[in-house]
């Protein structure tokens, strides 16, 4: 299973998007940078899929109060599902 | 586990650099070993031993010489992408007739061949890019 | 890099850097006999529309530059069928002399075939 | 040491590579020129393949490394050229190197 990290904000790029299209089932998600804004609980975190992640750094620096329905991480955690998961992709 | 990572994205033109640092540190941190960091398009300003930021703002080149003395991480800027962008070791500088040498210490230009050898060497290849 | 990498292909050519850098980086792979396979995706199919003339803008052609890769051995590409749909660009167009387009339905299935996807 | 020379009575920049700093420059003359400082004595099996690649650089936009030069070649003249032994034998040390220099394509930059 694939682990995909999005930097992007949604309102800005298609990485978010090409991403939702390409993931498959049982993938992984991680937001970070000013992809974290996608996982605001006041935004469209409900179409998120199942196993998204959320930086809890990149979230806390913008102020950015994450939905409930995704899981705040740190650095290690992340190294951790990067060697859970192959390939690793990058979408920015 | 064996992780190698490539950097598109220049120091203080977004924050990409930054993650770029600091999932690098996490990746040691954690017992793993890092390979080969390949700086490639705009991230080969990495290699500039010449920024000088403010001191309060994050110092983008110190950590990653730190990085290199201690866990011996190769530092590896693409020559290509780095010939276009100005940045340069002295046998460079003086074979394309340019007046300075920027390269810093700890860094080594290097070809694409060494993007292919990190992926083929490594277990994960992580990409940090986008401004 | 060689079969077990795949370069995604997302940006498209002359705005960004990154689109000829990504096919530099494909180039110098299979020169040493690594070659990647590559899947154009999202902005990136743009690289693979004819009648680029960037002279103007002081660019080389980066389509021109794609079709030498069959003589550096790579004569296949992936393209995403639903990147293009998007676009409006019909398959017809996309043709790359010397180059068989494999169009993908399920990109995620094809990226799970990869131990590395180097994005560019 | 960055030079000029005079060819055909027309004063030709170079680089202390010797490449051309104006790839306009080039002529058959300067080609001759460029050989005689890599110790190469142009024949017509050299100008087949300087031809070659220079009709690659112009489909392409790129000069070639070597393994698309002994396949490119190799269509257009023949299996038995398109070895890179052959290539060895015309333009030593590096096939490529040298003769993209003397095709008048541009520097190399030592990626590889």
């Amino acid at each position: 299973m694939a682990l995909h990290i999005v930097n992007r904000s949604p309102y800005r790029s298609s990485a978010l998007r090409d991403c939702l299209n390409t993931m498959a089932e049982g993938d992984a998600l991680l937001l970070i940078e000013d992809g974290v804004y996608a996982a605001s609980a006041s935004a469209q975190a409900g179409a998120m899929p199942a196993g998204t992640y959320c930086l809890g750094a990149d979230a806390d620096a913008r102020g950015v109060s994450v939905s409930d329905a995704i899981a705040r991480i740190d650095d290690a955690r992340w190294v951790a599902l990067c060697v859970e998961h192959t390939p690793v992709v990058s979408w920015f | 586990m064996k992780f190698s990572l490539v950097v598109y994205s220049a120091p203080h033109a977004g924050e990409a650099a930054a993650s770029a640092l600091r999932f690098a540190r996490a990746v040691v941190d954690q017992g793993h070993e890092l390979y080969r960091v390949f700086f490639y398009a705009d991230g080969v300003h990495h290699g500039s031993a010449l920024a000088a930021p403010p001191q309060d703002e994050q110092d983008l080149l110190t950590p990653w010489q730190e990085l290199r003395q201690a866990n011996d991480v190769d530092l590896v800027v693409c020559i290509a992408a780095a010939q276009r962008r100005g940045v340069l070791s002295h046998s460079e500088a003086e074979r394309l007739e340019r007046p300075a040498a920027n390269l810093a210490d700890g860094f080594e230009l290097g070809g694409l061949g060494q993007l292919a050898d990190a992926t083929a060497q490594s277990d994960r290849v992580v990409t940090f890019g986008g401004q | 890099m060689s079969t077990h990498t795949l370069a995604l292909c997302r940006q498209a050519p002359y705005g960004s850097a990154l689109a000829r850098e990504g096919l530099e980086a494909v180039l110098a792979a299979a020169a040493m006999d690594q070659a990647p396979d590559v899947l154009f995706l999202g902005d990136g199919v743009f690289q693979l529309t004819a009648d680029q003339a960037p002279q103007e803008i002081g660019q080389k052609s980066l389509y021109r530059n794609l079709q030498a890769l069959p003589m550096f051995g790579v004569e296949r590409i992936y393209v995403c069928r639903q990147s293009l749909a998007d676009r409006g660009i019909s398959t017809e167009s996309i043709a790359v002399p010397g180059i068989e387009v494999e169009l993908v339905t399920d990109p995620g299935a094809l990226l799970a075939r990869y131990q590395h996807v180097l994005s560019f | 040491m960055s030079k000029s020379v005079t060819i055909e009575g027309r004063e030709i920049a170079l680089d202390k590579e010797g490449y051309l700093r104006n790839l306009d420059d080039w002529s058959p003359a300067v080609a001759e020129y460029m050989a005689e400082t890599e110790g190469v004595e142009l024949t017509e099996a050299h100008w087949e393949v300087l031809k070659l690649m220079q009709d690659f650089y112009r489909q392409f936009e790129l000069s070639p490394a070597m393994r698309p030069l002994v396949k490119y070649v190799g269509q257009q003249l023949g299996a038995d050229k398109g070895r890179s032994i052959y290539l060895m034998q015309l333009f030593p040390p590096s096939p490529a190197r040298v003769a993209s220099k003397l095709a008048g394509l541009p520097k190399p930059t030592n990626c590889l």
